[in-house]
This record gives structure tokens, sequence and C-alpha cells, in this order.
């Protein structure tokens, strides 16, 4: 028996809690001297008012989907895994190789290929983590926050050393040949004659993040690793007991984790800067995390937290461009909802439990 | 209703109206309960009929819901457990709760030290230690570290830390799981020292004998009630296991004769060494035959634990393992590539272990992902790439309804199935897949009598079918109950095999000791309650 | 190199290792007790903001101290409320309160002084002076004693000594301290401490509190003893040194010492070298600069082995599910 | 009306856009007129600020930072009305104005400085994260001093390869003691808020150091030997005042033109010796007058001197 029915425990909660955190950072934004009514109507109106906002928020949401899906099938592997910053821009140092390497024709080709090269270099930047708390008993959460430190240093090196052209002042790499520019969302509406979200970066990146998010269904519900991977992020001895192994479970996971973080490359870098630049993810790898718990480790929970946080980040974005709030107010917003709806959670439920245990009890 | 004991002075417990509800669970239902100064009073009652919480509450670890607890006559409020121990109450818990990496001083003073300083505290603490050890017979080397000693003594350690504290009410949770009969006998004739004393003693047990052997009076629980209180002299086990389950109770099984078949299973010279460095088989030779169960008894963490894990391909980490191990003739590697769970499963062997919560089940799965754990790669269970979940859960459907697991509802977490049914979900699963070889350690820890009864018809039906089983038992009834042979294990080696019939308890006993009756002479000394370097696996149940 | 060089390294090693010791003593309060902190940071950033504008409003550095500790110590309270009180997840918890800080500490900086989050510059008595201890003058002379006195020993700040004092507290109050006794066995079976009649919950506030205590001196060596005045994010990853070197000294006092010490240098060495030249190759600068970190992995990896944590540290303590 | 858009360091970065806000206020002052003004927070935000900043109808619309180039290059075509200027980067469009800077014609100069007022011999560089632009400060501070010291020591570091090394004072304060104890007695800071660190550590040990992008010399009055001023405020200030007639092309603000300077005020008079004015003097015309070719690291990557 339950204590509460499951509706109250996956969707009220949550909204209870997120409700909180708006109203502290409500609180907070008077503090400071602005008008929360104004703030809100700003943030709302600058990210979801318009299918220009809508074009961001997307843009921003396809960033966190991938990175909160990264998080999220490592902590299904009982892994905490921080460093989806690091991960993503190694991505983003694959994404570039591959476009740079060769002359591609069109962008249908250069896609699969970019995708496999930040998949592939995402993942490679969490293989050494993963090995080592498999084998060397590592703690796979200090070792990735080393790598988050370690691939900025390694991307600043390969970007004024060895991509950025000669005479250029911004440690980036050259522009990415036309031929490769993603398709726009805004393109394709176009093609249908619709006029949606000129000039906006939100490109054929979302279709593939959301194709992500049923991957990772597929793969963490449907699939034998999947089931394996639960197994074993619940409970060690028994996935010992069934004959999964630690050391493989580990590293899959962690190289399924960094692949995802990586190809987040595919939207930033391929799909909007159409180059690689430095400082290129903007910590999207650490909203990765907050995404992952608010969704509660649940692909369609990621793709509605994504949502939500790639609304705070253009509500926010357009709070700064307009207002005179400072843009560290969304870093705080965030810190409220993460608090609220992560850590704080039981806050929330303790008294919805016993609310509906008396219910219960009154009824029967 | 009268119960032994001195009648003109106040009880010293009284219980009235006890209430406590886990959330949805209602554990302890209007409580009742009088206990006579200087008695000893047996509680009994199937898994989760709320023993441990009821007693818990006198100690002050749970709050009540409602009720009042009387200490001598007089009304006290148990607030938490410093109330408790200040009322000259004592408690020895079902899961010991000791500091595993302090030492027995450290755990004995923790929470009564003298001052802010420890070192007067260990200094009084090692004389009263000493003066305990030799009044009671309650010996342990107070500079030991707790992990370091067996559960023995582990226990001692806790019934020290209660008379450290001066307790006058001695509360024992399921104080006899873990001990050989000798060390149980010992406990015993301790109680009955404290007794003597005039010190009051609650004990718990699940073992019928034991309550008849000790107590004066007998209370029994059963969904949360408390639904008689007997004198121990005015009743019966038949009596005692019928207010228990309420219904009538085979205690033994009809057993039909084995007729035993070629042999499945073959260990010669079966040696481990754990990642310590310690020694925890030397050198084990066993043979098994179809259409048999062999019986192994012992102490736990006398390397039965190690040998289950061996064959069932989950040693523990860094351990060296050598000798010789064939199924059907055939050697299985002990390490590597096929020395896994998953190429045991695949050789025909299964599985029961002996910690089902930890090992055996995902306790956050549901019980219908669970049916299929370990044999998830199974082909019936996969189309493809993906799983087939539809054909798993038909198969777990059938598995509850056949096994009678209760409530039949596949979609719950195997969390929150009572202990007796989460074993019948790991047995159905181990026992339909019939292995030519079925591991079972521990296979009613904690279950419910009306669950033994299933589960040891179930397994006999699968060595009548021809089947090898290999029990693991730490309770001997049971190994006598079911075994057609029984090898006692102690400190890694097999002691010696017996037959079940012509087997005394007493001899059995000597042999899980680590004396073999036949070679000494009765009567010599009975090593102290010790089990060299166990690693007390006293697993939850 | 020198002896003169090896003492100057030394020398910052000493002040770099400040904040990392100071931060992992909390830590390590807070681990032992069972409360996991990946919110080092936060706390410090939070500590640093405060003590700097109370130093600067006030002008008093020891004023500042103490809403350092203050402010630090507020995080620290929200850490124990989620994850003591309310049994929340101490890992987001911590990540909550460094997203908290980073952002708070910049809006109300911005609020207050107009500066994009930075405070204006301490100067006199509103910073930690350095301290220059009896006879370093008279001693220098004497050889290779007399300067180790005179320029390593002497010349911190008050905040250095004290971190260095926390060290042998710690241990004192870890291991010969009733209180010690009890923090410990909370971090490795909450339960043995609640049946022996001792709250789990006060000793773990008390446990946070202490680290938000530490927390709050590290931060306010940061802004008012090794510089002057508040930057934004001016911590830049010490809390997850802190964190790691915790880890790599298992938790024990003597040995975050070292830790600690071994992180300092490293970074003394990378300041002191920046582009190490190895004969065949020059190191550049920036993998010199990620030496700490690479150095980190490998020390975990190589050395440290499986660092096992107090048995209880990372869960809430749940009596009745 | 004008806007002003500042790049990710934000508008109190103690650096070039802290320099483009005086500029701009100075104008508002005078002026009394009003203006737009933008912080980034992303990347993809860039072209968005542009383009919602030229539909408002703000003109001419000036931004600080070589990371806008890209985006510009994309924007501008779209706008033929609006007029742009881009400070630190050539783009080349019809309605864009680009205003560069020779930064290490001013570094040369606070080289030459640093070696006059040095008693060792040895001086300092000090830079934030590690990125080009940087290197050309350094590289014409090297210059300099080399010019001035052929045989004197030049001690470089940098804080750190991340964004947080623009905002690590303990870090660039240690970096100031490690250089000191090689020797160093002048230390040039190019460092943002790293530098703030380095300034007060330097004032602290009793040595001098070299502020950067706005005067600082007041940070520390006599203590702080002079700042490497880049004219930002006043290319922000002449860009908001011809508003939108200003002429597109690029312009070059050099030691000629005053773009680029040293600090010299109230606050570093008694630091600088009159040799140590004809030095400088005599550098400026050099320069100036073509004898003198100070090196832009941009341009191959290399510097001349180590
Ligand atoms: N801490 C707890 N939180 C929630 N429910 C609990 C808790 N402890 C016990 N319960 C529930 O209360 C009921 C009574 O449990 P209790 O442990 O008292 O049984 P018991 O009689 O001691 O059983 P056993 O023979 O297994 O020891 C069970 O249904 C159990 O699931
Ligand atoms: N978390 C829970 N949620 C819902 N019901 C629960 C939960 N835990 C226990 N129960 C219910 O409580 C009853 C008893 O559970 P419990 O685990 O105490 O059984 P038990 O027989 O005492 O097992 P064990 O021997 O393992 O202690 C079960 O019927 C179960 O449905
Ligand atoms: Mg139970
Ligand atoms: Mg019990």
């Amino acid at each position: 028996m339950e204590r509460m029915p499951k509706w109250a425990d996956v969707i009220l909660t949550p909204l209870i809690s997120l409700a909180l955190a708006f109203v502290l950072s409500a609180l907070v934004i008077l503090a400071i001297g602005e008008s929360p009514a104004e703030a809100l109507k700003v943030m709302v109106e600058g990210a979801l008012g318009s299918s220009y906002g809508w074009g961001f928020t997307l843009y921003y949401t396809t960033n966190f989907i991938f990175t909160g899906l990264a998080v999220m099938v490592a902590y299904h592997a009982g892994l905490f895994n921080i460093g989806g910053e690091g991960q993503a821009a190694v991505g983003g140092l694959g994404v570039a190789l591959v476009l740079l390497a060769l002359p591609w024709p069109h962008w249908a080709l250069a896609l699969p290929a970019a995708m496999l090269g930040a998949a592939l270099f995402g993942a490679a930047w969490a293989l050494i983590p993963a090995w080592l708390q498999a084998r060397r008993g590592s703690h796979v959460v200090i070792t990735t926050i080393m790598f988050n430190f370690i691939a900025a240093a390694l991307l600043n090196y390969v970007l004024v050393n060895l991509l950025r052209p000669v005479g250029s002042m911004d440690p980036a790499s050259a522009n990415f040949a036309p031929a490769t520019h993603l398709p726009k969302l805004s393109g394709m509406a176009k093609a249908l004659g619709l006029n949606w979200g000129e000039n906006t970066p939100v490109n054929i990146a979302f279709f593939i993040a959301l194709a992500a998010c049923l991957l990772v269904w597929l793969l963490i519900w449907r699939t034998r690793l999947g089931y394996e991977i639960r197994a074993f992020g619940k409970s060690e001895p028994a996935a010992l007991y069934a004959g999964i192994s630690a050391l493989r479970i580990t590293v899959v996971a962690m190289l399924v984790s960094g692949g995802l973080a990586g190809l987040m490359a595919v939207n930033n870098v391929m799909g909007e800067a159409e180059r690689l630049v430095l400082n290129a993810v903007e910590g999207a790898g650490f909203i990765g995390i907050a995404v992952a718990l608010m969704g509660r480790n649940h692909p369609f929970g990621v793709l509605l937290a994504a949502l939500l946080f790639g609304f705070l980040y253009q509500g926010g974005g357009e709070l700064a461009l307009w207002t005179t709030i400072p843009r560290e107010l969304i870093v705080v917003i965030q810190a409220l909802v993460i608090l609220f709806t992560g850590a704080l959670d039981n806050m929330v439920r303790m008294p919805l439990e016993r609310l509906f245990m008396a219910l219960r009890r009154k009824g029967a | 209703m009268a119960l032994a004991g001195a009648t003109d002075t106040a009880p010293a417990i009284e219980l009235r109206g006890i209430c406590k509800a886990f959330g949805p669970v209602q554990a302890n239902r209007n409580i009742d309960l009088s206990v006579p100064r200087g008695t000893i009073h047996g509680i009994i009652g199937e898994n989760g009929a709320g023993k441990s919480t009821l007693m818990s509450i006198l100690y002050g670890f749970y709050r009540p819901d409602a009720g009042e607890i009387l200490v001598g006559g007089q009304p006290i409020a148990i607030t938490d457990s410093q109330a408790a121990i200040r009322a000259g109450i004592g408690m020895v818990f079902q899961h010991f709760k000791l500091v595993q990496n302090f030492t027995v001083l450290e755990n004995v003073i923790l929470g009564a030290e003298d001052g802010r300083l420890l070192r007067p505290s260990l200094a009084r603490a090692r004389g009263e230690l000493k003066r305990l050890a030799a009044e009671y017979e309650l010996q342990v080397d107070p500079d030991a570290l707790v992990e370091e000693l067996s559960v023995g003594h582990q226990q001692r350690v806790e019934i020290l830390k209660a008379l450290y504290r001066q307790a006058d009410i001695l509360i024992l949770d399921e104080p006899t799981g873990v001990l050989t009969p000798a060390e149980a006998d010992h406990l015993f004739r301790i109680l009955r020292g404290l007794k003597d004393e005039g010190k009051t003693i609650i004990l718990i047990t699940h073992k019928l004998r034991e309550i008849m052997e000790i107590t004066d009076n007998v209370s029994v629980m059963r969904r949360g009630e408390m639904v008689a209180s007997v004198r121990t002299a005015e009743t019966s086990p038949t009596q005692l296991a019928e207010l228990m389950v309420g219904r009538k109770v085979l205690l033994r099984v009809e057993k039909p004769p084995a007729i035993p078949g070629a042999p499945v299973l073959q260990i010669r010279g079966l040696r481990m060494v754990d990642h310590d460095k310690v020694e925890r088989l030397r050198g084990i030779d066993l043979e098994i035959r179809a259409g048999e169960i062999l019986g192994i008894a012992g102490v736990a963490g006398n390397g039965q634990t190690q040998l289950l894990e061996i064959l069932g391909g989950f040693p523990e980490a860094g351990s060296h393992i050598s000798g010789e191990i064939r199924l059907n003739g055939k050697p299985l590697p002990l390490s590597g590539k096929g020395a896994d769970g998953r190429s045991r499963r695949q050789a025909g062997i299964g599985h029961v272990p002996e910690d089902r919560q930890a090992e055996g089940l995902i306790m956050d799965f549901t019980a219908w992902e669970n049916a299929a754990f370990g044999y998830h790669d199974a082909p019936e269970f996969n189309r493809g790439w993906l799983m087939d979940n539809a054909a798993i859960r038909a198969d777990a459907m059938g598995k509850i309804e056949r096994f009678d697991v209760r409530p039949p509802d596949p979609d719950l977490a195997a969390k929150s199935f009572s202990g007796g049914n989460q074993q019948k979900i790991v047995v159905a699963r181990e026992i339909e897949r019939n292995p030519d070889l079925l591991l079972i350690g521990q296979p009613t820890r904690g279950v419910d009598i009306g669950a033994i009864e299933f589960i040891h018809k179930r397994i006999l039906a699968l060595r009548d079918a021809g089947k090898a089983v290999l029990l693991v038992s730490v309770e001997l009834d049971e190994i006598t109950a079911l075994s057609d042979r029984i090898a006692v294990m102690f400190d890694g080696r097999i002691m010696g095999e017996r037959l079940p019939g012509e087997a005394t308890t007493g001899e059995l006993g000597c042999l899980m000791a680590g004396v073999d009756p036949a070679v000494t002479p009765p009567g010599a000394a009975i090593p102290p309650a010790a089990a060299p370097g166990s690693d007390a696996g006293g697993g939850a149940g | 190199m020198d002896f003169a060089t090896v003492l100057q390294i030394l020398d910052s090693a000493v002040r770099l290792m400040t904040p990392l010791l100071l931060a992992c003593l909390a830590g390590l309060y807070s681990e032992r007790a069972g409360v996991f902190d990946i919110g080092l940071e936060g706390k410090m950033l939070m500590a640093a903001f405060t003590s700097a504008s109370v130093a600067y409003a006030t002008g008093s550095a020891w004023l500042g101290l103490l809403a350092g500790i203050a402010g630090a110590a507020a995080m620290a309270g929200l850490h124990g409320l989620a994850s003591i009180s309310f049994r929340g997840n101490q890992l987001i918890s911590g990540v909550a309160i460094n997203f908290l800080a980073s952002g708070l500490t910049v809006l109300l900086g911005q609020k207050i002084f107009g500066l994009g989050g930075r405070t204006p510059s301490l100067s006199g008595a509103a910073r930690f002076g350095e301290i220059t201890l009896p006879f370093a003058d008279s001693l220098r002379p004497v050889p290779v004693i007399g300067p180790v006195y005179a320029e390593l020993i002497s010349g911190h700040t008050l905040l250095v000594y004290v971190a260095f004092a926390m060290v042998p507290l710690t241990w004192w109050v870890l291991y010969r301290t009733r209180f010690g006794l009890r923090l410990r066995a909370v971090g490795e079976n909450p339960a043995s401490v609640d049946t022996a009649g001792v709250s789990v919950t006060r000793l773990r506030y008390g446990a946070v509190m202490i680290c938000g205590v530490l927390c709050g001196i590290a931060g306010a060596y940061l802004a008012t003893g090794i510089s002057a005045g508040f930057v934004k994010e001016m911590t830049a990853g010490r809390g997850f040194i802190a964190l790691a070197a915790l880890i790599f000294a298992k938790w024990r006092p003597w040995s975050a010492l070292f830790a600690t010490f071994l992180f300092g240098l490293m970074e003394a060495v990378a300041n002191r070298f920046p582009d190490l030249d190895l004969g065949i190759i020059t190191v550049p600068s920036m993998f010199m600069n990620a030496l700490p970190y690479i150095l980190t992995v490998i020390i975990l990896a190589g050395f440290v082995g499986r660092a096992i944590p107090p048995r209880a540290g990372g869960e809430p303590y749940v009596k009745e599910r | 009306d004008p806007a002003l858009i500042f790049d990710l360091g934000g508008k109190f970065d103690k650096s070039f856009n802290e320099a483009a806000y005086n500029g701009a206020e100075r104008w508002k002052a005078e002026t009394g007129g009003s203006y737009k003004e933008l912080e980034m927070q992303s990347e993809a935000m860039r072209e968005q600020a542009l383009r919602r900043l030229a539909q408002s109808g703000a003109n001419p619309i000036v931004m600080t930072g070589f990371a806008f180039g890209e985006v510009l290059n994309k924007v501008a075509p779209d706008y033929p009305d609006t007029k742009f200027v881009i400070i630190d980067m050539v783009v080349e469009q019809p309605n864009v104005q680009s205003i560069v800077f020779t930064e290490e014609q001013g570094s040369y100069l606070a080289g030459v400085l640093a070696a006059q007022a040095s008693k060792s011999g040895t001086v300092g560089f000090i830079g934030g994260m590690d990125i080009p632009l940087i290197h050309k400060f350094e590289c014409g501070y090297a210059q300099g001093f080399k010019a001035a010291k052929p045989d004197g020591k030049l001690i470089i570091n940098y804080t750190g390869t991340t964004p947080a090394a623009w905002n690590d004072p303990v870090k660039g304060g240690e970096l100031v003691r490690a250089q000191i104890s090689q020797g160093a007695d002048v230390i040039y800071a190019a460092a943002g808020g790293t530098g703030i660190g380095v300034l007060q550590a330097a004032a602290d040990a009793g040595i001098l150091s070299i502020g950067v992008d706005s005067n600082q010399n007041h940070l520390h009055p006599g203590k702080v030997l002079t700042s490497m001023v880049k004219g930002v405020d006043n290319s922000v200030y002449e860009a908001f005042k011809a508003g939108a007639e200003i002429q597109p092309g690029v312009k070059v603000m050099d030691l000629a033109s005053g773009g680029v300077s040293v600090a010299m005020d109230e606050s570093n008079k008694p630091l600088i010796s009159d040799e140590m004015t004809a030095a400088v003097e005599a550098a400026t015309k050099a320069i100036v007058g073509g004898e003198i070719k100070v090196h832009d690291y941009m341009t191959d990557n290399t510097c001349p001197v180590e």
C-alpha cells in the first residue's frame, strides 16, 4: 500500500516545490528592489510570448536535454556524473575536428559524422573516470570534476594553438563550411509557408534531442543493458549475484552518459555557433544535473525539466537584457529550483503524505 | 489471567493500549502487556507481527501513537532511549547497533560517557567490563574491534552495554538466530543467572523449543495484536504455533526417502583466500547426487557463504580460489570468464542466496521484474534488441499464482512485500528454472511458519524430480528435517558428515563448534562461542 | 634550485593551502558525521562575500570574520535542513548551495556596492595583517633555522595559524572527547548513537555547523587575509580541491594536513614555473595550470586506492520508512 | 538613441567593458541623452541582442569585444540603415565602424617605464586567461622593456585557462609573490578582476605595479607605477556623439591618435622621474614617427623578444 497516490508523488509534489522556489525567488527580486510581477512578465513574454522567444527557449532546451539525459543514464547506474560540462566541451572538439577535416558536400552527410565525433569524444572523456571508478575505486564525483578543469585546459590549448586561424583575435576555430550548416527550424517553417522563429538558433538538433529521449527511454526500460544498468545502480551485490559485471556496466553507462553530453555539441557548436568557441558549453553540463534530478531521472521528465530550464535561461536572459536585474538572478532561481525540487522535496512530500493518509482514514 | 512470578509487587513492565502505525502499516494495535518482576517473558509471533516494534517502543526507539508505559508500577514517558535507559531498560536489537570500526570499549561507553573527555570513561569501563565478565561469563577483549568479533561475541558486547548501563530489565530480540546450540545454551545460562539476581528479561524468538525451555510466561502476537499471554508451563508448542498463525500447522514435513542418481556436483580440495589474505575455505570435498539434498550445518561465518558464492559465481572481489568443481562431470571455471553468475545459471545452477534483500532481489524493482532477475537474457524474455516485458509479466504472474505470493500484484515493488513473500519470489524464480543443482542458503530465515511449510515442500519436490540440492542453513531443525545427508562446516572445513536419522542435535552442535565427538571424548572443554575470523554474515531476514 | 627558492615555494604553498586545509577540515567534520558535502565551495564563497562586505562597512577584519562565519553557517544550516531534517539528497543540496552562493553573492554585491558583484578594496584594519613572530628578525642570520623561522613560519596572517592549529585540535576533538566519539559513531552507524539515547539530529547539525564555521574562516581568509576584498567566483574551485584532499586523506585530520599541503605545493610550483622546460619539450602553461587537477586524478587513482567513506555517509538517517 | 552592448565579462569588469560604460555615462552626463545598454549572458544571445536593438531603432549600436565579430558580420547586412561600432575587432561591412587599439604600443611604453623604474632589472607580467589577446599585451610590454634594458629579466605568468582566471585575486596575489621572490619589482597585470589582486599584493609588498585598460593609478596611490589605458571610453563617447552620422570603416586607435597611452596623474606623480618622462616621450615619438615598429603578436602568433 502506498502512502499517497502516484500522481501526487510524481506531479503534485514537484509542482508545489516549484511554486515554493518561485515564491522565494520573488522575495529575492523584491529584496533587490525590483518588481517580481514585472520580472515574471518579462520572462514569460521573452521566452514564451513569441515564436522568437520559443526559438531560443527550445535551443537551450535542446542543450539541457542532452546534458540532462547524460546525468540521468549515469544516475541509473548509481554513478553521479558531474563531468557533463567537460564531456560536452570535448564533444565540441570532436564536432569541430570532423567538420574541419573534410570538405563535406552536404549537411545531411556531415551530421551523422559530426554526431559520431561528438559522441565519441564525449564518451572518451567519460571513459577514464569510469574506468578509474570501476578498477581503482576513485570516486567518479571527484574525477569528473577534475576532468572538467582538464577539459577546459585542453580546449584552451587546442583552440589557441592548433585550431585558431592565424591572425584571429578570437580563441575559436575557423568557421565550418556553409554546406555543413544545419537547417534551422525557422527555415523549415518557412518551407511550409510559416513565419516562425526567424533568426533563432533552434535547429534540427532539437529533433535529435527528442529522438534521444525516446532512445534513452528504450535503452533504460526496454533493453537488457538498461535492465542491468538499473539493477546495478540499485544494488551492486545483487548485480554481482546475477552475473552483471560491475566494470562493464560502469564503463558502458559512463560511455553512454559521456556520449550524450558530447552530443550537445551538435546543437551549440554545429547548429548555433558554426565554429568552436572557448567555453561553448556555458554551464549546461551543470544544469543537466538539475534537469535530471527534477525530471525524476525519466526521459519524459528530463524533457519537461529541460523545457523549464530553457525557459528560465531565455527568460532570464531577457530579464538581463531589458531590465536592470543582473543575470545572476537566474543562477539564484536555478539554485532555488534545484534546492526545493531536489533536496527539500520531502518538505512538501511529508505533509502531503500525512494529508493523504488522513483523507484515506476518513474515507475508510 | 495469572502469570508466573511474584504477584504481590507491581509488574516490572506494564504496557497499556500501545498503538503504532508506520504510514499505512498498523504495526501495533492496542497492545496490553504485563511482565512480572524477576521473570523471563517470551514473545512470539509471525514475521511482521510487530514484536520488534513493540519492544523498540518500550526502549524509546520509536514513539507510540497512543498508549501508556508503566515501569515498576509508575507511569513514565519514554521519549527517547535515554529515558528508557534511565528507567533501567536495556535492549539487544535483532540487528545489532554496534559501530563496526570501534573497539568494544568505545562501543560500551558510547552515550554513557562520564564526562566530556574520554580517558576517564574508558578507564572506568575497562574495570567494569572485567567485573561483569567475571560475574556473568561474558569475556570479550575490550580492545578488539567489533568488526573482528564473531556474531556471538558481538552479542555479548550488546549485553555488556546494557549491563554497563545498569539495566534492570533486559530485552533480547531474536538473540539465538545466529548462535550455535552451545552458544545458545551459554546465553541461556547467563539469562538464568540474571533472572536469579532479580532482573527481568523479555525474550523474542521464533523457536518454540527455546520458549518452552527458558521462559516463565509467553505472549503471542499476530498482525499487530496481542492475541494471548499464558504461563509457559500451561501451554504446548502446537498450541503456540496455532495461536501464532491462526490455523493448524505441520511442524514437520513429510519426506519420502531419497533415490540418489548420478553425481551432479563434485568438489575436490576447494580452497579460498579472501581479499584480506584470510583463508576462508581450507580444502572442501563434497559430492551431491541427483535426487539428493545435502544439508550444510554450521554457525554463520564458517565458510558456508563463501562456498555458496563460489558455486554461484560471485566470490568476494580480490579473493584467490583453487581446487576443482565439476558439474555433471564437466569442470567449472573458478575465475575469469565463465565463472560469473550468468555462466553458472547457463550451466544449470540455480541459486537462492542467503541474503535475499541484498542479493536475491532488487528491492526497488517490481515483482515481475524481479521474477526474471538473473534470467533476463533468456531467449523467451527477449525479442531481438528489446526485452519482451509482456512475456516476463506473464511468466511472473504464473509464479505468483503457483507460489501463492501475497498480495498477488506483480506491479508492487519487492520492498513492499513481507520477508516471506519476498523469499517466495526468489524461490519461485530459481526452482521453476528446473536447475540441475539448486544452491539454497537460509531458505526460511525470518519466514513465517506457513511459508516455511510451502518452501520446504517445493524443495523436496525438486529433489524428487531428480535434481541435486545444496542446502545451507544455520537452523539445525531445518537441516535435519530436509537433508538426506548432513555435512557440518567449521572454520572452512567439513568437520564431518552424518545421516539425519542417526545424528543427535548435541553431536551436530559439537561438530559445529569445531569438536568431533567421535575423536574427542565427551565432556572435553567446548571452545567458547567463537567462529574464528568470522565475517558474521548475519544477513537481513 | 637554491634554498631561498625552496623556502619561497614552501611559503607560497602554506598560504595557498590554508583555505584548502580549513575547507578540508570543515568537510571532515561534516562527512565524519555522515553528511556529505560538495557545497564547501559555495559556503566559502558566501563567507568570502559576507566577510568582505562587513569588513568594508565596519573597517574591522574581526567583524568581517564573524560575518563570514555567519554567512557560511547560514548555508550550512540550509544544508542541514535539507539533508538532516528533510532527509533530502545530500549531493543535490550541495549542488544547489554552490549555485545559490554563486548567484546571491553577485546579486547582493551589485545591489549594495554597485560594482558588479565586487566589494570595494579593503585596507588597514579591515584586513588581517601579516604577523611577525617574536625574534623573527633577530633569528634570521642563524643558518637554515633562521630563514625557515623568519620566512616560512613567521609572517602569515593570523588565520593561517588558526588553520594549522585546527589540525591537532580536530584530532583531539575527534579521538579524545565524548563529542568526537559520538560524531564518529553517528557517521558509521547512526542507529548505535540513537539507541544509546543520543540525538542523531542534534549531533549531525552540530557537525554541519562546525563545517560552516570552518568554511566561514576559510572564506574570510580568502577575502580579508590573502587578498583584499571580494571578487565574484573568487573561490575558483578551491572547495572541490578541498573535497578531493579530504578523500585523499581518507577523512583523517593529519592526513588532511598532508594532502592539502600537497595541493598547495603543486599550485605554488606551477606558479613558480609557469612554462616547465623539460629539455625536450616545454610544457605549455595551460597544462601547468591544470596540473593540480591532473595530479589529483593520478593520486586518487594510483595511491589512494579505494578510500572508504564513513559507512553511513550520504544517507539520511531514516528510522521509520 | 544609441545603444551599448557589453561582452560576457559584464560592465563592471574593471577593464574595457567598464571603460566603455564610463564613456557612455560621460556622453549621457554631457548631453542629457539616454542610451540602451545590454549585458550578454550567453553566446547564443549575441545575435538576438543585436537584432532586437536594431529593430528597436537604436543607432548607432556599439559593442565591446572581439567575440561579436562573427555575429556582426552576419547581422549587419540585414540592417543597412543602422550603424554598428565594434571595438577590438575588424568587421568589413559598409555600415560598421571597427575600432581597434594598438595595445602593443601602449604596453611597449609600460615596458619602457617598468625598465626605468625597476631597480633589480627584473620585471613581471601577469595575464588573466591564457588567450592570444593577452599575449598581445605581454609581447608589447616585453619589447618595450627589452628595448630599454636588453639584459633585463621578464617573468611571465598566466592565471589559468578557464574564465575563472579573470576572477582569482588570490592566485593573482600569489603570482605576485612568486615573481617577487624571483626578483621582480615592477609587475604589469592584464588580468581583469585578478589584476585587482595583483595590484593589491604588489602594494602590500611595497613594489610597483602597472594597471590596465582603465586608469587604475588611484587604486593604490604611490604604488601603481602607471596604467596602460585604452581609450575605449573616448571611442564610445565619440561614437555616441557622432550618432547616426558615424563613419564606417576601420579606425585604428594608436599612440599617435591617443587611443592608447600610459596614464600620468597625481597618484603616480612621485613615482615618475624626469628621465622616465623623457624616455616615454622619446619612445612615443619614435613609434609615432615609425622609427620603432612594435610587433603585434596577433599577426603571426609570435613575439620577437622572449
Ligand atoms: N521502521 C519501520 N518503518 C516502517 N515500517 C516498519 C518499520 N519497522 C517495522 N515496520 C513494519 O511494521 C510491521 C511490524 O514489524 P516488526 O519489525 O515489529 O515485526 P516483527 O514482529 O519484529 O517481525 P520479525 O519476526 O521479522 O522480526 C511490519 O509490517 C513492518 O513492515
Ligand atoms: N515500504 C513499504 N511500503 C508499503 N508496505 C510495506 C512497506 N514495507 C513493508 N510493508 C508491508 O508490511 C508487511 C510486513 O513487511 P515486513 O518486511 O516487515 O515483513 P517481515 O515478515 O517482518 O519481513 P522480515 O522478516 O524481512 O522482517 C508486508 O505485508 C508489506 O506489504
Ligand atoms: Mg520484520
Ligand atoms: Mg523483529
